[in-house]
């Protein structure tokens, strides 16, 4: 659970990221947002609704059907006192992207040698089950957490989404933040005063004993109705979501492990190269003379998301796979 | 603008048989698209599917001049193209609601159909995702010497994308068999094209020296004799073309997006339907002409609409695919 | 050290890879060659040498820097009976093509039910230590490694390099084929007969009893440079290349770790979220109650590469490093 | 193409100070290159450099008419826009030479040099990679209202990559201060225009209503005046241009590029050489016009020289960055 302690009100995952970027921009009129229907649409995901109302279409800004073209527009923006929020629609489409995030946003601060930075974040979606089929539907957060001079953020409540925007709106680095588009509506406490979250700093989502589920942005729900269904058999797991992949709070999630003495890591990336494979490698090594058994890891199956909800559900982990995973690993099965 | 040439009079027995067919084949696409809303609405259909009711004549006018054996690409709209080209409304309705029987086995879904017994390369739901592979398809062509030629779909959203200048430059500078079909229906989603397209479409495709032109894309005659000079020109080895078809899509984005009015008027939308709709204007001609009586075209529209029907029924009784499917066809 | 008996001549590396295509291009006239300067320059680095001479312009065809769109027609044209081998001349520069290969490519073969496919070669390079640079120097693997639908080939030889090649034009698949730049001069025995190595088999470079390094492409050089000093101190190594990241040979990998109980796994990619914690995390599991202590990790420093030699030099694993690590690994430091 | 105005008769002497100092940047420029050659040649530079000899007219033309706070983006073929904009020889050859007191110290070297204190926004490895970059600073420039105006240099071969055309129609839909410089130096690497690029370069930038023209690039008042105008205009709201400048590379496409005869003939370069380099040209009419003798002229070289060599002795005995430099910087 969070530390802070002013909790005032519920409210959803999309108004906590319209009320971040609301209050970013009053704050601080450099900040803008560029994106394709971002401005009266309010996105399709009516994230944005009401932004362009109070800000006006020369803050809240549509844009042609040009990934690239916008997102390298916000760099060279980003570079001369703007700070755009840069609105991906679908996660798919950071493949446009990545010369501009890769070979630019993210180099552009070493390569001069310190003298030109890309305070700029874009904001993007990840997750499947939507029965969107494979291109609007992976979770490709893993390749800009490869790539040095990012930082990357995954939020998984109201209070974390909104915490996490604000700091990554006025961070001097380039932010990539991924939002589970299945979370919009999911509703959770947020205190109604000005906060932030550090990037970097990992949250306890529920303590436990025997057991350490690392999980990240839309898996932490998996990873806590686990915790649930274990907890009705004696089991007790904890929960530690990272928050950002990077930068990575080792600390906190080794010595979780250290204390449970047993992992699964859960991301819904596909777990091949991916995140699942960081958070192991991570923890089978600072973490080798505690663990019990080998940590193992869940995440996307390895195939293009399929259409066919049977098919499709198939290759998403589940409260349920994770709940037996665990019982076993904790000797239970 | 390219206008119909007036045949009327020495209209051959094979041009009304085509002028039915494409007459036939619009109302396909209508009954067909009128379906997939139903199934949305009620439930039925996994996902959202993209409409093109509105747009009939651009995939029957374009199709209609390809041969079997010729490629189309298609777009996250797709189901007009796939239909015009000759695919059967059973096997894409059950591709629709994610059924082992689909043409992609229900792995691809609306935004994915393919085909390639009648060449349809897929739709695509990356704008102007389609573009490239079409220009390779009809590099493979030239390649190949086989003559066929590539038909690609795109709206005018796909303008957006540098990817498409990219592939118009690699299809002129190499003289590629391709047609670059722009449906510029006014709209990318909920923003109008003015405020994402600066200058002009068709200098854009003129630029790199290719050869384009606009023609009313409500009038299926006038992109079907746009559309045949455009590939007989390819067929021939004189390159690629563009082919910026005028249109407008009558109902939303997606099935879901039915409060438009924040992005166009009630008023618009009737003025299109009412003046511009594509089966009334071509059936209007017919009827005019007297190449088809009322009754006739009653009697096409209830032969199509008990076939859609069944269709439907197929798709929605036949099985999901089994589990084990889930990770088959990743490699071939 | 491979299997084959029939070793003739000396060939470089990029005369392997010469070689595969001039012999692929003759046995089959649907082999042609897309890119930048491929033809009468050969490539910047000269592979491809001579064979505008043979095959002609019209299959060996210089593209405009057009990296996207020459990536995205080679797709179409292999769906429809082309098999294109395309030339991205920097690994950097697939940032462009990221659309192209992930949202296209890998994916086509599953979303049309298995009714096209996509048989055709991507090669690129890799590796750093040229004084190129940021955007000239990256080792980007794992993110097509990452991907389901592609097929990831990493040759560390000239022998592999020829035979792999070979293997992955004739492949139905979509394959990206990665060349470390650094090694084109390297020379090998390569058979002058016909000969093709399948993706997903592993090679053990180096037999070994005491520690086993996993090492890929350019870094196989630098295992077996650890592995010659290690033994003259009494401490055997093995090397074993996986050739391939995806499909990748897990038995052969895990086998030789259970055998030495230490692994290091090397990688000239970054480490975080790279090829090096997908290699860790699989032997962390699958070998877990063999393993003496945790598997450690050499990858590129995670920093944009810098253009001064002295800081350019520190960010690459060399087998002095690795050299130190092994000893202090094997209790010997 | 724009020709040159003759304001011979009524020169200011601001003119004649202006046309004074354009030959002395374009010297500059050519001694640095032939420096930066001799360094490689004699293996005390790190990897390699693209010469801007026989360019230079180009990038002094545009940067003298702008202002030191207006912005540029540079490409691979950098150094000559770097000094156009005002940077030191000395930082810059400490760049090139990997030293601490580079202008990134080091970490950027030839293909990345940026400096912020000249608008400098930097060279870019990837063709086409700074047109975003450019473009974002001319939004910045219209979003805080600082009259700030961008200039964008490139290669021909840049106008291959597609996102080239989404900046450009970005720009002309907003109305961004940027101007386009396009460095038609008919070959990219080792291929000729000719096989990379279809139609018409100036329509590309016109498709989208965008003022463009062309220029003698080897002709340094030519450019001048042109980019002086399209500046004005930009600077003024009037939104983007594009000002392609026909020239040629004198040598290799970098340093290592020493036959050249298989991709462009010896004659060829010859003729470029003799008729049209910039800096003769220029030379010539200053004299001929009389607001300078070849003394001047002589004077100006020495001096340039004498700034040129110190500033390479001081690269060379320039420390190298500490080691503990590398992981700074990653973040700000
Ligand atoms: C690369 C990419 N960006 C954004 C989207 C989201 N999207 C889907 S359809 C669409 C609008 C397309 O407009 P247009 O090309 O004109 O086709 P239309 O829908 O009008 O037929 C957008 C933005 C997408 N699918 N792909
Ligand atoms: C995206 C990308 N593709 C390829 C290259 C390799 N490359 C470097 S310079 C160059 C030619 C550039 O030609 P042009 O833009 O005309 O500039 P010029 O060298 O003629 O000044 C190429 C292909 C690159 N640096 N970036
Ligand atoms: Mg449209
Ligand atoms: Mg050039």
């Amino acid at each position: 659970m969070s530390t802070h302690e002013v909790v005032t009100r519920e409210i959803t995952f999309a108004e906590a990221i319209r009320e971040a970027l609301a209050e970013e921009m009053r704050r601080d009129s450099r900040v803008c947002i560029l994106g394709e229907d971002v401005a009266e649409a309010g996105t399709p995901f009516k994230v944005l609704s009401g932004l362009v109302e109070e800000f006006g279409t020369g803050r809240v800004i549509d844009t042609p059907i040009s990934e690239a073209g916008f997102t390298g527009l916000g760099v060279g923006a980003a570079m001369t006192g703007i700070r755009p929020v840069v609105d991906i629609m679908f996660g798919d489409f950071i493949t446009l992207t990545m010369d501009q995030m890769v070979n630019q946003a993210a180099k552009i601060h070493y390569m001069s040698g310190g003298r030109w930075k890309v305070p700029m974040v874009m904001r993007t979606t990840l997750g499947a089950a939507r029965r969107s089929a494979a291109q609007h539907s992976q979770s490709l957060h893993a390749w800009f957490s490869h790539v040095p001079g990012l930082k990357v953020v995954l939020p998984s409540t109201p209070y974390d989404a909104k915490g996490l925007l604000k700091e990554a709106i006025r961070h001097e680095n380039p932010v990539v933040f991924f939002e589970d588009k299945m979370m919009y509506k999911m509703k959770g406490p947020v205190p109604a005063e000005d906060y932030t979250i550090p990037l970097g700093v990992a949250d306890v989502k529920r303590a436990g004993e025997d057991i350490t589920f690392v999980a990240t942005s839309s898996m932490v729900q998996v990873a806590l109705g686990a915790a649930d269904l274990l907890a009705e058999i004696g089991i007790s797991a904890e929960v530690v979501d990272p928050r950002t992949t990077w930068p990575l709070d080792e600390q906190t999630i080794v010595e979780s492990v250290k204390k449970t003495s047993r992992a699964v890591v859960l991301d819904e990336g596909y777990e091949r190269y991916g995140v699942t494979a960081e958070l192991a490698a991570l923890i089978a090594e600072r973490a080798f003379y505690d663990l019990d058994g080998p940590v193992r890891r869940m995440g996307a199956m390895h195939v293009p998301i399929p259409f066919s909800p049977p098919l499709e559900d198939a290759t998403i982990p589940t409260p349920q796979k994770l709940f037996e995973l665990a019982r076993e690993m904790c000797g239970r099965s | 603008m390219s206008t119909v040439s007036s045949r009327t009079e020495t209209a051959s027995h094979a041009d009304v048989e085509l002028w039915i067919r494409m007459y036939r084949q619009m109302t396909a696409i209508r009954l067909f698209e009128e379906r997939v809303n139903e199934l949305y609405t009620r439930a039925l259909m996994p996902g959202l599917a993209h409409l093109y009711i509105g747009e009939e004549a651009v995939a029957v006018g374009v199709c209609e001049a390809l041969r079997r054996e010729d490629y189309i690409t298609s777009t996250h709209r797709g189901h007009g193209h796939c239909l015009a080209k000759g695919a059967s409304p059973d096997r894409m309705f059950a591709e629709l609601l994610g059924k082992a029987a689909g043409y992609c086995k229900g792995k691809g879904g609306s935004m994915h159909i393919a085909d390639p017994s009648t060449g349809n390369l897929g739709a695509n739901a990356i704008v102007a995702g389609s573009v490239p592979i079409a220009t390779g398809a009809a590099f493979s062509s030239k390649y190949l010497g086989n003559g066929r030629v590539a038909a690609c779909f795109f709206g005018e959203g796909a303008l957006g994308q540098g990817v498409v200048y990219e592939e118009m430059n690699l299809a002129q500078l190499w003289k590629l068999p391709v047609i670059y079909v722009c449906e510029n229906n006014l709209y990318t989603e909920y923003t109008h094209v003015s405020e994402t397209l600066a200058g002009d479409i068709l200098a854009r495709a003129k630029s790199v020296g290719m050869a384009a032109e606009t023609v009313d894309g409500q009038n299926v005659r006038a992109v079907h004799e746009a559309a045949a000079k455009l590939v007989e020109r390819a067929r021939a080895g004189e390159g690629p073309s563009f082919l910026c078809c005028n249109t407008y899509r009558f109902h939303g984005h997606h099935v879901g997006d039915i409060n438009r009015e924040y992005y166009r008027s009630k008023r618009e939308e009737q003025d299109w339907k009412k003046e511009r709709d594509p089966l009334a204007v071509h059936a209007a001609w017919l009827v005019a002409q007297k190449h088809a009586d009322a009754a006739q075209l009653e009697q096409i529209e209830a032969e199509v609409k008990a076939e859609i029907a069944k269709a439907v029924e197929f798709a929605i009784n036949a099985p999901y695919p089994n589990q084990e499917e889930v990770d088959r066809d990743v490699y071939a």
